[in-house]
């Protein structure tokens, strides 16, 4: 019985903070998500070289071959100062291809998804902006032996560095999960294309794609025709609880923040955290963090181990989780009062990416929804 | 009880329709040299300044007309009456509560007529809620005192011509309050140094003011010396009327409702989604509150009382109000709305520049602690911390 | 304009007030609490020939004709110390008597109700506890000229006391508002007993009303069978509003106490009232009460105008007390610490009757429903 | 992470079901006769005082086998394992750490074996949650203490044959923890008097317990004079655990989502009902995660770790959930709610005394504002008040 990190975790926490604390301190990070696809392709690399970017993937394909569990603890570290970088968006298409994709397949897009030579994403919003397979309408059209995309996707993260696109299309006409399939799309291949959006959380891209007479065949299509769902169910599972894990990081992150602002600041002749009004809503936060943090440690392990519980320990995770972040991003600048509003204080940088996170992979409502329908209630 | 308003009111509410169905085209219609027109006519019928006297240039408005002008005029979306915005808030009224003579026949005709902008300096780095621990300091050397120090959260500092000033005179006084003394001091006077804050919306809405020697004539003072925290008082009292702010929030609302109403989630109206909807409505019945409960304190002014700490009830509704409406829009939106602006996100983007623009009003008009603050211990009697 | 009471609205305030502070304080209100039907006849008398019992009466059956505001002042005060008496009951009874009776059955039962020497209240709910017509399911059977009620209402609010129940059932089958009728039922009939139940409020009463074989000819049907929605629809809209203002005075008394126990209480040598963590509740307390007390005023004053917007401002504010009286109870036990815990300690009545203003009439989410149906949303 | 049992818990845990398969009858098949026989059992098992070291009579049990142990007994609604309650949860621990030899021969073996109750002296009407400032006063006469005051919140002290007493011995030292005493004292010694308190509830489950010149040996003097400040508190660590706590919650919930699935509201069933549905899985996923919270808190113990003030948190959740429970309940109830008890009401009224009962856990064990200063104080390390 162990609900902890194991010492080679916790050692990998340890570097990971290090190295995060050396080059990606907060007024660096601004400086990184400021470049032309938000983040550092210096850092990208060394990361790379150092076995991070490709942890979760086998090391036959030239990965670490950990499990989520550790990607938890790598992320986690991530969130706390804000770091951006599409690590979550490789992982997601890393576990897609590892998922459905045949040997071939495997060992054509992996390994440069291991070396973070090629950076890769999911597609698998639309405008409807729906978690189920309703949500995907994008139908595509029999080609011969293969198949042609034309429509958008919509809030792609990462899409603008992204070298590959893992797109969950629509093989058959219907509302159910029956033909729902993915492909690899490559970008630069004809009719690929991608219009990055202005974000409010600069450290987080979005970006809408567009495919316009894409072709798929066999060889990018990730198992049969219509058989995906089950594969896009999980990596929506995923998704939403390494993004919990990362908005693990980034709560502890912006509560620090507020704590040591609140022994700083004076007020009154006393500092501001003296005061039960600033006291009790930090020790608030603090017990929500360490609650959905606990659940997503769960909701990682029990992925991990394929649990049956794994779908509702995801979705207890990412719904706490939601409920409760933006309001302790609007408490954070709140209590540091004028300062925590301005553009060149780091507070409100936590306040967007809370926002960032809640919609992700599904909000509070969708996710409670989902624990009520698998809870029997 | 009693809702209809008295013949004279009414007199005086179809004068300001009429007027309004003569000079005030829709929204869409109206041109650029339309708004000059307007400050011209409104100023001729005495309606910049209305609740001043009428002997200093104002249009000597009762209470319930004031009332009537500020529905009617926000009912059909009329721009603003005077463009001195600052001076108008503020300056004028403690001009003319604490002004001598000169003082307000230079100052007032000027504000009324919107000649220029002021801006007030009142909030410093290290003060914030707690504005009488300012240490912004004026020294007396002859006629002129010497100012040295600094002010935050200044509106419109980049624009304006004047800044009406809280200084610190002395340190001596047995109250925090005692040493400060307000000064009128032009902008362009050597040594005011004016740097834009970006807030995290990104716009610079406020700056911060530096002051460095900078030579201020003892006749710009406003007041006595040390007089300067009964001078800001009385000024920060007439701007406890909040009809305006809830009819700001009924049409916030309205156009969260339409989003609302207009936006799909999981196939179905964002509205039909029970627990958005729960929320929707809640906030609704907030509004409508705030706007029985400002009546409330209404009839407390007809009846010639004072308004005291209750109207910080309506303040803390107020900031609830505008963090819950950014949030349910947000939600409504979905991942859309973690983009900025554009066609990809519902309203272009600006509900996320909404749900970053609240702190303006929640800890720019006192954060809600303050407010909480200023009930337990003035309404309910609770001791001070 | 004036959104303030006439001062003979505010003389009779004082008057209410002084006459209960005088007869009964809480430990008096307890005692006749305990009393066998719940509440003290000898004030009952009095109030009543101070005018006070059939204040809507029309004068000419011998009440004070005023109108729902002014019976708001009444039930402020006496919500106030929690006096137990039927007082809601008889107005809701004599307020459906008025819309619906002809005028013998006016002169028959109201100067009763006006005088105080017969008690009276509405039986309107079934088991279903629904407050729209599909909740009415006692059916009539025809008898002749007549008709024959077989079943319960209830919940039926002073019936142990009451001589009169207005009571609602149908005359036809159906769901809809069609065929509801209303009818003046004698207790001491043939087929009618009440079930007194021991409640959680000590001073409000509940019983199940049983009608077995009751008959009811034109003389006690209230208009014709089946007409009756209208005016059911009307007393649930003025008991829903009665019964707010009551609240607006319990809340006012329970915020007292545990604003005074704050100023006394001390604590780690200082008045627990200087605690953040004390005083910004207690000041949120305030700010809603003020709040549904500026709704219910506004609620009273447009029923007593039959303005347009009367449904959807009786719902705004039962809605708003509805949902934040329960959670003032809770926190005023809390900040009591122990003591407020104790039966001998008053705060605790004031949660009891909370918990009874809850769902009286509709809770907060059948009314925040209905102001959004009302509103259009 | 890892979630499994050591082959030897494994086996321990079989143990414990096989004792349960042969000893524990259904609930509703146990007769009277069952309680003793059950008692007996589990002490000859020595799983009475499990936690406590073998040597005083204790079952010596590891922290994994405490837990797989109330686990089970837990899961299968096994009845208590002992009888004297507050002497197993605090009297014994004291007295383990702190009582001289003739104390623990004389107390424990009794306290495992059940033969009478203790009850806890430790709250005092002017001391609330700042227990450290309590005033009940012991005078050293010769061998004797005598005691003179009056404590509060004293549960099953009606049936008590001992109470553990908390007394001021000096007022001299430093801090106010420093003149406290902890002394046994016989319930029936003369000059105590016991006084039931009814809880709102209308049950009577705390009394007041006054002390007029009551004498007490010295020899029942638990550690040393000034020294009861830490015998409470080693006593008050012992608590900690909230294994159980968890389990209690668990099935509370399951009670909860059957009142909601079987009452009906305005035709469907409660539980489908928006608001209500919303609320109950926000209770389920808290449940959960203190649930989880547990396990992190046991890994940190079995790590060697002392456990903190991170027992607040779920101490805190405990406290929200326990109300919220309640309150949804009432609200699935609707106007029945209002009856106390009987027919009339779903679940006859259990659901109406459990949202009177919460105040025990809430205020009991700390009250809510308690808990987040220390989680603020002494975890953020924010400053005392």
């Amino acid at each position: 019985m162990n609900f902890g990190f194991s010492e080679e975790q916790e050692i990998l926490r340890g570097e990971v903070r290090k190295f995060l604390d050396e080059h990606a301190p907060l007024e660096e990070v601004r400086r990184q998500a400021e470049a032309t696809d938000g983040f550092s392709r210096e850092l990208w690399s060394r990361m790379s070289a150092l076995g991070w970017v490709g942890l979760t993937i086998p090391e036959a394909y030239g990965g670490a071959e950990m499990g989520l569990v550790t990607s938890v603890v790598l992320l986690e570290e991530a969130g706390r100062g804000l770091f951006p970088s599409p690590l979550v968006s490789q992982t997601l298409a890393a576990q897609a291809i590892m998922r459905a994709g045949s040997d071939e397949q495997k060992q054509r897009f992996l390994p440069g998804l291991a070396d973070g030579s090629r950076i890769a994403t999911v597609a698998l919003l639309e405008e409807s902006d729906r978690f189920d397979p309703e949500g995907i309408a994008l139908l595509a059209a029999p080609d011969g032996d293969g198949e042609v995309l034309r429509g958008r996707k919509c809030c792609v993260s990462d899409a603008s560095a992204a070298d590959l696109f893992v797109v969950v299309y629509r093989s058959s006409a219907g509302v159910g999960p029956d033909g729902i399939s993915l492909a690899v799309i490559e970008k630069g291949g004809a009719g690929v294309s991608v219009d990055a959006h202005p974000s409010v959380d600069l450290t987080k891209r979005v970006s809408t794609l567009t495919l316009d007479g894409v072709r798929v065949d066999e060889g990018i299509r990730l198992g049969a025709a219509g058989s995906a769902w089950p594969t896009v169910s999980y990596i929506f599972d995923v998704g939403a609880t390494l993004v919990t894990a990362e908005a693990v990081g980034s709560a502890e992150g912006g509560l620090a923040m507020t704590t040591a602002f609140a022994k700083e600041r004076t007020q009154f002749g006393s500092p501001i955290g003296r005061f039960q009004g600033v006291k009790h809503p930090l020790a608030e936060m603090y017990v929500d963090v360490e609650s959905f943090k606990s659940l997503a440690y769960y909701a990682a392990w029990a992925l991990d181990q394929s649990a049956d519980d794994a779908a509702i320990a995801v979705s207890r995770a990412k719904a706490y989780a939601s409920e409760v972040l933006p309001g302790m991003g609007l408490q954070g600048v709140e209590l540091h009062g004028g300062i925590g509003y301005t553009w060149e204080y780091d507070i409100q940088l936590y306040l967007k990416r809370a926002r960032w996170v809640r919609p992700m992979f599904g909000d509070a409502d969708h996710h409670y929804q989902r624990v009520a329908a698998l809870g029997g209630l | 009880m009693d809702f209809e308003l008295s013949p004279e009111e009414e007199a005086f509410r179809d004068e300001v329709r009429r007027f309004l169905d003569e000079n005030l085209p829709p929204v869409e219609e109206r041109k650029p040299e339309f708004e000059g027109e307007w400050q011209r006519k409104v100023r001729d019928k005495r309606w910049v300044g209305f609740s001043w006297p009428s002997d200093v240039g104002g249009g000597g408005g009762s209470i319930m007309e004031q009332v009537i002008l500020k529905e009617e005029m926000s009912d059909r979306r009329a721009p603003s009456l005077g463009t001195c915005f600052m001076g108008l808030a503020w300056v004028g009224p403690s001009i003319i509560h604490y002004g001598n003579e000169t003082q307000k026949q230079r100052f007032i005709p000027e504000i009324l007529d919107g000649k220029y902008q002021w801006c007030t300096g009142y909030s410093e780095p290290g003060s914030g809620s707690d504005l009488a621990s300012l240490q912004c300091k004026a020294v007396r050397e002859g006629d002129e005192y010497v100012v040295n120090g600094q002010k935050i959260w200044t509106s419109l500092a980049p624009w304006a011509e004047w800044i009406i000033l809280l200084v610190r005179t002395s340190s001596d006084g047995p109250a925090k309050h005692d040493g400060i003394t307000c000064l009128l001091v032009p902008m362009k006077s050597p040594g005011v140094d004016v740097r834009p804050i970006k807030n995290m919306a990104g716009s610079a809405v406020f700056a911060e003011v530096f002051f460095d020697n900078v030579r201020v004539p003892a006749e710009n003072r406003l007041g006595e010396e040390g007089q300067g925290w009964q001078v800001t008082v009385s000024a920060l009292a007439s701007e406890r009327s909040s009809i305006s702010e809830v009819q700001g929030l009924v049409r916030r609302y309205a156009e969260l409702k339409e989003l609302a109403q207009t936006t799909q989630k999981n196939g179905r109206p964002a509205s039909a989604h029970g627990p958005l909807r729960a929320r929707l409505v809640r906030v609704e019945t907030r509004i409508e509150a705030m706007r029985l409960n400002g009546l409330r304190f209404l009839t407390k002014q007809l009846k010639g009382e004072k308004l005291g700490s209750e109207t910080s009830i309506n303040k803390l509704h107020r900031a609830n109000l505008e963090i819950e409406m950014g949030e349910i829009a947000l939600e409504i939106c979905g991942n859309a709305a973690s983009v900025a602006s554009g066609e990809a996100t519902p309203g272009g983007g600006k509900w996320q520049h909404f749900s970053l623009s609240w702190p303006e009003v929640v800890i720019g008009g006192g954060t809600p602690n303050i407010q909480r603050n200023i009930i337990a211990e003035r309404i309910l009697g609770l001791p001070k911390d």
